[in-house]
C-alpha cells in the first residue's frame, strides 16, 4: 500500500479477492502448465542421472576402434574420436553436471540467504558491509575469476569446482534476497509480530521466511542455471579434470580432435541440447514462478484475466 | 468520561525523539510531549501526517528510544526495560492495533493462527490448538461469527473490516492494560468505520483496556475519545476533554482542523477561501511555535518563543499566547 | 553525498577491491604454483625481472605481507605485470595492450547492439502483449538464452563457417591482410568480426528481451500511462517517452549487473573463433599456466566491467532525476 | 441547460474465463454544463470501472460494454479513434485519484504539462505555452517556478494540485474527479476542495466527482448517484438525498460519520461487508446487510424508479409510484 491512499478507493476488494485465489502457490503451480513443463523436464533428468548404470551400463569412456561413427541403429548419437558411444557419454554426463549444477547452486544459494537476509536483518554495519561486498562481488566478472582459481587448483576437482562457482555466484541473490528482506521487515505484520512478543529467530521462521520461499525457490533455481553454465565451460576450457565424463568434458574432446572439422557434428550437439534442455526448463519452472508472484506478466491464453486484474488495480 | 484514581498507566515526560536526515539535519519528530493515560480511557492523539504522531506510538511501543525525556508504564521507564523476560512482559500489556489491515496481517497464517499466537508466546495457553476455546471466544467478542467459520480462514478471504476486527483480536488476545491504535479506520470502507469504532468502546467497557487513539479525524476523535490531544509538527499544542476542545478549540491550529472536516450543514453555503499553503512551502522551523507561519494571529513572539501551557478550562489547556487563562474567563 | 559522489566512492572500492584479489589469489590458493613458475623461469629472464615476479607472487618470503603489497602496488602503478610465460619473453603489459582493441570493438559493439535491439524488442512485445508475436518472442527468448555462448559459437562455426563458407573460421582478420586503417582491411576486420559478434547478440539478447518486457509491463500498467492516455497523448509517445523511459531504469541496472556474465560469455565466444582478444589470451594463459599473464588478465576484465558500471551508472544519473536530487 | 455528458443504460461485464464479473449495470445520468454530479460509493461498487469506461479506456477484450455514452453530443462508440483522441482532454480530462502515481515520475511538470499541449498541437509558439503552463499553474496556487520541479520533489498537496492544472490546462468543459482529496491531511484537502470550487466557478467547467466520502459530496455537489454493486440505488439533489435519504444503504451511509456537532448519539454503521461483485447475493444486491429487508428483496432485484420529480431511488421499501400508490409495502418484514 502507499501511505497516501487512506481508502481502497477503486475495486480493490474484488482484485484481493481474484489475486488471492492465486496465494495457493502450490496448487497455483501444479496447475500452470508452463511450470510442469518445465518441473518434468528437470526431472527426467535428474532421471536420467541417477539410474545411469541401469539405463546405460558399462564403462562410458571405454576406448573402441569404431571412430567417428555418424548415429546409426547401433550407435544412435554416434561415436567420439576414441570410439566412445556419445549416446553413453551423454547419460553419464548428466551425472557431474547435475552434481555440481545442483550442489553449487545450492551452496551459492546459502550463502545468499546468509550475507543477504542476514545483513539486512541485523542492519546496520553488518548490513552496510554485507551489501559493499555483494555489490563488488557483482562487478566482478565470474567466470575470468573462476579460470584463474581453477587454474591454480591444476584441474579442480569436483568437490573445488563446486566451491568455486559457489564462490561466485551468491551475491547476485544476496542482493535480491536482501531487498525482499528489508521490504518485508518494514511490513506491519512483521513488526505486529515483534509487538506481540516473537523473538527475532520466531520472527524470522514464522514470518519472513515463509513468505520468501518462492524467491528463493525461484534464486535457487537462477542459481543452478548459472553453476551448470559455469561448470560446462570451466570444463570445456579444460579446466576441470578431463577425465571425468560430462558434458564440458564431451565439448573439450571433441574440440581438441576438431570435431566439427571433421564434421562429427553429432559429437557436439546433444550435450548443448541437453544443457539448453535443462536450462530451459529450470527457466520455464522460473517464469512460472514468477507468473504466479506476479501475474501481469503472463504470456498467454489465460492473459485475459490478467488483463482485468490490471485494470482493477 | 471515565474517571479513574488509579495511576496513569502511561507517561510520557517532555519527551523528545530526533532523527538524523541523509543530509545532516536534524528532524525533530517528537518535542517536549508530555502526556499521561489513566486506566480505561481513550486518549485521542489528532495531527496530520508529519505531525509526530506515529513516532509517539513508536516511543511508546518502545521500537524508538527517547533522545530526551522519560516514557514509563506504571511508573517504571522503558529506557531500562532490558531483559528478554521484562520486554515480554511489556508487550503482554501493551498492544497495538495498526492502520493498514490489508499489510498487517500474514498473508499466510490462519485467522485462528493470528489470533492464538500471542496467547502462546505469553503463555496464556499451552498450544494454539489447545487454546482454541479461548482463541473461538475472542474472534466472537470482535463480531466474526460464527467464530469457527473464520478459524482457519486466511487474510485473503476476508474484508477489510473483518481484517481489521482480526487486528483487534490479536492486540486484545495477551489482555493488555493498553492499546496504541494508529488510524484503525482510516483505510475501511466508510459503512465499516462505525462497527469498528464500536468495538473499541466495547473493549473498553467488558475488559478495561485504555487505549491511545491515533487519528487526523477530529469527528471519529470525538465520538470515541475522553479527551483529545492535538499534535502539529512534534508539539502538543492543545489539550483537553474531546467535547470541550471540539466546540471550543483555543488554539489556531485546533480551529483550522475543525473547520476543515467536511460538514453537509454547510452545503451551498458561499465560504471565505482560506489559502492554505503547503506544508513544505513552509520556512524552516525555529524555537518558536510550529505553527507561526500557517497561523492568522501569530505575533512577533510566537517566532522566537514556545508558548507554555495555560489552562482555559478546568482540564482543557493550549499552548498558545492568544490563549486566555481560566481565571481571566471567570472574571470577564 | 550526492549519488554521483556516492557511486564514485563505491567504484574506488571496488577497484581497490579487484586489486587487492588480485594479490591475495596466487598467496592464498594451494599448491606452489609460483615456485613452479619460478623454476621455469629461473635462467630466462634478468634479475629485476625475477623480483618483480617475486612480490607478485609473494614469494619474497623474507619481506612481509605488508611490503610485498606495496611492491605490489607501485609495480602496478608503472603497469608492471611481470613477463608472459607464454609469448616469452614479452612483456605481459605489450601482449594485452595487443589484445585489448580486439575484444573491445567485438564485446563492447556486440553487448551494445544486443542491448539496444532487445530492448527494443522487449518494449515492442510488451506493447503488443498477448500478440501472436509476443506469445511466439518469450519462449524463443527463454529457449535461445538457456544455451551456453561457446556452444551457440560452436554451432555457428560449423554451419556458417564449415558447411556454408559463408564466413572465416577463426582469427580476427586475414593473415595476408594485417590490419590498418585501409577500406579493404576494415572491410576484412568486420567480416571476421561477424560471426563472434552474432554469436554474443543471439545469445544474450533473449536475456534483455525478458527483461525489458518484465520492467515493460507493470510499468503499462501505471497510473501515469493511464492519464497520458485519458489526455490524448499519442500511442507512441506514451510507449517510448511514458512507458519505456520509465522501464529502461530498472533494466540499465540489470545491464550493469549482467556485465560481468555477458563478458563472460563473450570471452568463451572469443575461445572458440580463436579471436585475438583478452579472452583467447585467458585461455592461453590457463592452458600454459602462464600465471603473470593470467593475474594482469583477471584485473584488466575486472577493471574493464567497473568501468562498464561505471558508465551505466553515470547515464542513469542522467536518465533518473530522482538519482541526484534525492540523493542522501 | 445543455448537456455535456449522457451515460445511458451503461453496462460493464468484465470476463473471466467462464467467470463474468458485472461491474457496472445499468447505469444512466446526465452531466450538464456547469453542472457538479457525484457518484457516491465504497469500495468494489464499480465507480472506478464506471469512470474507465466513460473515458474509453477500457479495452474491449477484457470487458463487455453496452449502453451508450454521449459526450457533448457524440456518440463515443461511432466516433474514430484519432477524433476521441482529440476529444480526449478538450470536451473531458481526469483528475486522477492519487496525484502520488498519475505524474511521470521522470518528467517535470514542465515537460507533462507540455507533452499534453503537444499532443492537441494547440501551441503556435513556445512562449505562448511558456505562457499558459505559468497561468495554469498560478491558478491552481503554485509559483510558476515549481515547473521545473519534479512528482518526488512535490507535497502531496502540490501533487495533487499539479494534477488539477494538467486537468484544465485545455479548458474542458467536464472534468472528472476521482477521489480528488483521498489521502491528504485534512487542512490540505480542505484547500484544495476551495480550490475545485473556485476554479468551476471561475471557468464553468462541469463536474463529475467521484467518492466515498458522503459528507464531503452533499457539501460539494448539485445531484449525487449512490452505487451499490454496480447499481445505481438512489440518485438525487444532494440536499435532499442528505435530508431525506431513502435508501437503507444511503441512510447506513449518513449516519455512518460521527458528527462534529449536537449529541453524540451511538453509530450504527453498516452490519456486514460490500459484496464480492463477481458473488452477488440473490435478489437486491444490498439485501444481506439492510436492517429493513423484506421477501421480495431475496429475490427480485429492484429497479430505479422515480419517486419524486428529482428522485429515484432502487427499492422495495418505496413501490413504484406507476404501479402501487399504497406506499406501504403488501411484503411482511422479516427482520
Amino acid at each position: 500500500m502507499t501511505e497516501t491512499t487512506d481508502i481502497p478507493g477503486n475495486d480493490l476488494e474484488l482484485l484481493r479477492t481474484m489475486r488471492s485465489r492465486n496465494n495457493q502457490s502450490w496448487h497455483a503451480f501444479i496447475r500452470n502448465r508452463t511450470g510442469m513443463t518445465g518441473m518434468l523436464i528437470f526431472l527426467l533428468f535428474v532421471a536420467l542421472a541417477i539410474l545411469a548404470p541401469w539405463i546405460a551400463p558399462g564403462n562410458p569412456s571405454a576406448i573402441t576402434m569404431n571412430i567417428l561413427i555418424p548415429p546409426n541403429s547401433h550407435y544412435l548419437l554416434g561415436t567420439t574420436a576414441e570410439g566412445q558411444s556419445v549416446l553413453m557419454q551423454t547419460i553419464w554426463g548428466t551425472r557431474s553436471t547435475l552434481l555440481v549444477g545442483l550442489s553449487a547452486g545450492a551452496l551459492a544459494t546459502l550463502l545468499s540467504i546468509i550475507i543477504g537476509v542476514g545483513g539486512a536483518y541485523s542492519g546496520g554495519l553488518v548490513d552496510d558491509v554485507a551489501t559493499l561486498f555483494s555489490n563488488i562481488f557483482i562487478v566482478i566478472p565470474g567466470i575470468p575469476l573462476m579460470i584463474v582459481l581453477t587454474t591454480y587448483l591444476h584441474h579442480a576437482g569436483v568437490g573445488a569446482m563446486i566451491l568455486v562457482i559457489a564462490f561466485t555466484g551468491w551475491p547476485f541473490g544476496a542482493r535480491v534476497l536482501r531487498s525482499q528482506t528489508l521490504s518485508l521487515r518494514s511490513r506491519d505484520f512483521v513488526r505486529a509480530a515483534r509487538l506481540s512478543g516473537e523473538g527475532t529467530w520466531g520472527v524470522v521462521r514464522r514470518e519472513l521466511f515463509p513468505n520468501m520461499l518462492s524467491l528463493i525457490i525461484a534464486n535457487l533455481l537462477g542459481t543452478i542455471m548459472y553453476a551448470i553454465g559455469a561448470e560446462v565451460s570451466l570444463q570445456f576450457l579444460g579446466l576441470g579434470n578431463i577425465n571425468t565424463v560430462s558434458w564440458g568434458t564431451m565439448l573439450y574432446w571433441a574440440s581438441n580432435y576438431q570435431a566439427l572439422l571433421n564434421g562429427a557434428w553429432w559429437w557436439i550437439i546433444p550435450p548443448g541440447v541437453c544443457i539448453g534442455l535443462i536450462g530451459g526448463a529450470l527457466a520455464l519452472v522460473n517464469r512460472s514462478i514468477d507468473e504466479i508472484s506476479n501475474p501481469q506478466l503472463a504470456m498467454s491464453g489465460r492473459s485475459k484475466k490478467r488483463r482485468l486484474r490490471r485494470k482493477l488495480a | 468520561m471515565t474517571e479513574s484514581h488509579d495511576a496513569p498507566i502511561l507517561s510520557l515526560e517532555h519527551v523528545s525523539k530526533t532523527f538524523h536526515s541523509g543530509k545532516g539535519t536534524l528532524i525533530h519528530a517528537v518535542r517536549d510531549v508530555s502526556l499521561v493515560i489513566n486506566p480505561r480511557e481513550i486518549v485521542c492523539l489528532v495531527g496530520e501526517s508529519g505531525s509526530g504522531k506515529s513516532t509517539t506510538a513508536n516511543l511508546i511501543m518502545g521500537t524508538e528510544t527517547p533522545t530526551q525525556g522519560v516514557v514509563s508504564y506504571r511508573g517504571q521507564n522503558l529506557a531500562q526495560i532490558r531483559t528478554r523476560s521484562a520486554i515480554l512482559d511489556y508487550r503482554r500489556h501493551v498492544q497495538m492495533i495498526f492502520q493498514d489491515p490489508y499489510g498487517s496481517l500474514n498473508s499466510l497464517h490462519t485467522v485462528g493462527y493470528t489470533v492464538g499466537r500471542p496467547m502462546q508466546i505469553h503463555h496464556l495457553v499451552p498450544s494454539i490448538n489447545r487454546g482454541a476455546d479461548q482463541i473461538l471466544r475472542l474472534l466472537r467478542q470482535v463480531g466474526l461469527t460464527p467464530p469457527s467459520e473464520y478459524y482457519y480462514k486466511l487474510p485473503y478471504q476476508l474484508s477489510g473490516g473483518q481484517r481489521q476486527r482480526v487486528a483487534i483480536a490479536r492486540a486484545l488476545a495477551v489482555q493488555p492494560d493498553l492499546v496504541v491504535a494508529d488510524e484503525p479506520v482510516s483505510m475501511l470502507d466508510v459503512s465499516l468505520r462505525a462497527g469498528i469504532l464500536q468495538l473499541i468502546l466495547e473493549a473498553r467497557e467488558s475488559a478495561g483496556v485504555a487505549f491511545l487513539y491515533i487519528t487526523h479525524d477530529l469527528a471519529s476523535a470525538r465520538y470515541i475519545g475522553d479527551r483529545i490531544l492535538v499534535m502539529y509538527k512534534g508539539r502538543l499544542c492543545e489539550e483537553g476533554p474531546a467535547e470541550e476542545v471540539i466546540a471550543h478549540p483555543h488554539h489556531p491550529y485546533t480551529q483550522a482542523l475543525v473547520e476543515a472536516v467536511p460538514n453537509p450543514e454547510r452545503m451551498g453555503q458561499p465560504e471565505e477561501i482560506i489559502v492554505t499553503p503547503d506544508l513544505n512551502e513552509t520556512k524552516v522551523l525555529g524555537s518558536g511555535c510550529p505553527y507561526y507561519p500557517l497561523c492568522p494571529v501569530a505575533t512577533a513572539q510566537c517566532q522566537d518563543t514556545m508558548p507554555e501551557w495555560t489552562f482555559v478550562q478546568d482540564q482543557h489547556q493550549v499552548r498558545c499566547f492568544n490563549a486566555a487563562p481560566l481565571s481571566m474567563h471567570h472574571t470577564s | 553525498m550526492t549519488y554521483l559522489r556516492r557511486r564514485l566512492l563505491f567504484y574506488l572500492i571496488a577497484f581497490w577491491a579487484s586489486i587487492t584479489l588480485n594479490f591475495l589469489i596466487p598467496r592464498l590458493m594451494p599448491g606452489n604454483a609460483a615456485e613452479d613458475l619460478m623454476m621455469r623461469m629461473h635462467g630466462k629472464v634478468s634479475p629485476y625481472a625475477l623480483k618483480a615476479l617475486e612480490s607478485e607472487f609473494g614469494l619474497a618470503q623474507h619481506t612481509s605481507l605488508l611490503t610485498q603489497y606495496g611492491q605490489y602496488l607501485v609495480a602496478l602503478a608503472h603497469g608492471n605485470f611481470g613477463v608472459s610465460i607464454t609469448y616469452f619473453p614479452t612483456p605481459v603489459i605489450v601482449v594485452i595492450e595487443q589484445a585489448l582493441p580486439w575484444t573491445l570493438g567485438l564485446i563492447g559493439v556486440a553487448t551494445v547492439i544486443s542491448f539496444a535491439l532487445g530492448t527494443l524488442i522487449g518494449i515492442w512485445v510488451a506493447w503488443h502483449r498477448a500478440s501472436r508475436w509476443d506469445r511466439f518472442t518469450v519462449p524463443a527468448a527463454m529457449f535461445t538464452s538457456a544455451f551456453p555462448y561457446f556452444w551457440l559459437a560452436l554451432i555457428f562455426l560449423y554451419v556458417f563457417g564449415f558447411l556454408f563458407h559463408w564466413f572465416p573460421l577463426a582469427q580476427a582478420y586475414s593473415s595476408s591482410l594485417p590490419p590498418a586503417l585501409t577500406v579493404p582491411s576494415i572491410i576484412d576486420i568486420v567480416y571476421h568480426a561477424i560471426l563472434p559478434a552474432f554469436t554474443i547478440v543471439i545469445a544474450s539478447l533473449g536475456g534483455w528481451i525478458l527483461s525489458m518486457r518484465n520492467n515493460m509491463i507493470p510499468s503499462l500498467q501505471e497510473d501515469y500511462i493511464q492519464l497520458a492516455r485519458a489526455a490524448g497523448i499519442k500511442d507512441r509517445i506514451i510507449m517510448y517517452q511514458y512507458a519505456a523511459r520509465n522501464a529502461l531504469l530498472p533494466n540499465l541496472t540489470g545491464f550493469a549487473m549482467a556485465l560481468g556474465f555477458i563478458v563472460a560469455g563473450a570471452i568463451l565466444t572469443e575461445i572458440v573463433f580463436s579471436y585475438p582478444g583478452l579472452g583467447f589470451l585467458l585461455f592461453q594463459a590457463a592452458s600454459n599456466q602462464d600465471y603473470p599473464l593470467l593475474q594482469a588478465l583477471l584485473l584488466i576484465i575486472s577493471v574493464a566491467v567497473l568501468l562498464a558500471n561505471l558508465i551505466v551508472d553515470l547515464l542513469y544519473g542522467r536518465l533518473d532525476p530522482r538519482a541526484n536530487r534525492s540523493g542522501g | 441547460m445543455k448537456e455535456i455528458l449522457g451515460v445511458e443504460h451503461l453496462s460493464v461485464t468484465y470476463t473471466d474465463g467462464n467467470r463474468r464479473i458485472p461491474a457496472v449495470n445499468d447505469v444512466s445520468f446526465t452531466v450538464d454544463e456547469g453542472e457538479i454530479i457525484a457518484i457516491a460509493g465504497e469500495s468494489g461498487c464499480g465507480k472506478s470501472t464506471l469512470i474507465t469506461a466513460i473515458l474509453q479506456l477500457l479495452s474491449p477484450d477484457i470487458a463487455d460494454i453496452t449502453g451508450s455514452i454521449r459526450l457533448n453530443g457524440q456518440d463515443l462508440a461511432s466516433v474514430d479513434p484519432e477524433l476521441l483522441r482529440r476529444m480526449r482532454w478538450t470536451d473531458i480530462s481526469l483528475v486522477p485519484q492519487s496525484a502520488m502515481n498519475a505524474l511521470n515520475p521522470i518528467m517535470s511538470i514542465e515537460e507533462q504539462m507540455k507533452r499534453i499541449m503537444a499532443a492537441h498541437g494547440t501551441m503556435p509558439t513556445t512562449r505562448d505555452l511558456d505562457k499558459r503552463i505559468d497561468e495554469t499553474l498560478v491558478m491552481v496556487n503554485i509559483q510558476p517556478r515549481y515547473k521545473k520541479l519534479y512528482p518526488f520533489e512535490l507535497s502531496g498537496g502540490m501533487r495533487q494540485r499539479v494534477a488539477i492544472a494538467l486537468a484544465l490546462m485545455l479548458h474542458p468543459k467536464l472534468v472528472v474527479m476521482d477521489e480528488p482529496t483521498t489521502g491528504l491531511d485534512v487542512i490540505v484537502q480542505r484547500g484544495i476542495l476551495m480550490e475545485i470550487r473556485r476554479l468551476q466557478k471561475e471557468l464553468g467547467f462541469a463536474v463529475c466527482l467521484v467518492s466515498h466520502d458522503m459528507s464531503l459530496l452533499i457539501e460539494l455537489a448539485h445531484t449525487i448517484y449512490v452505487m451499490y454493486a454496480g447499481r445505481v440505488i438512489e440518485s438525487g439533489p444532494s440536499r435532499e438525498i442528505y435530508r431525506t435519504p431513502k435508501h437503507p444503504y444511503t441512510q447506513g451511509l449518513i449516519a455512518c460519520f460521527p458528527p462534529l456537532q449536537g449529541s453524540r448519539k451511538v453509530l450504527e454503521g453498516i452490519p456486514g461487508s460490500p459484496p464480492d461483485l463477481g458473488q452477488l447475493p440473490p435478489g437486491c444486491a444490498f439485501q444481506p446487510r439492510c436492517t429493513q429487508c423484506l421477501d421480495i428483496c431475496l429475490a427480485e432485484i429492484p429497479v430505479l424508479e422515480k419517486v419524486s420529480s428529482s428522485r429515484a431511488v432502487a427499492c422495495h421499501l418505496y413501490p413504484s409510484q406507476l404501479t402501487s400508490n399504497t406506499g406501504e409495502s403488501t411484503y411482511d418484514r422479516i427482520s
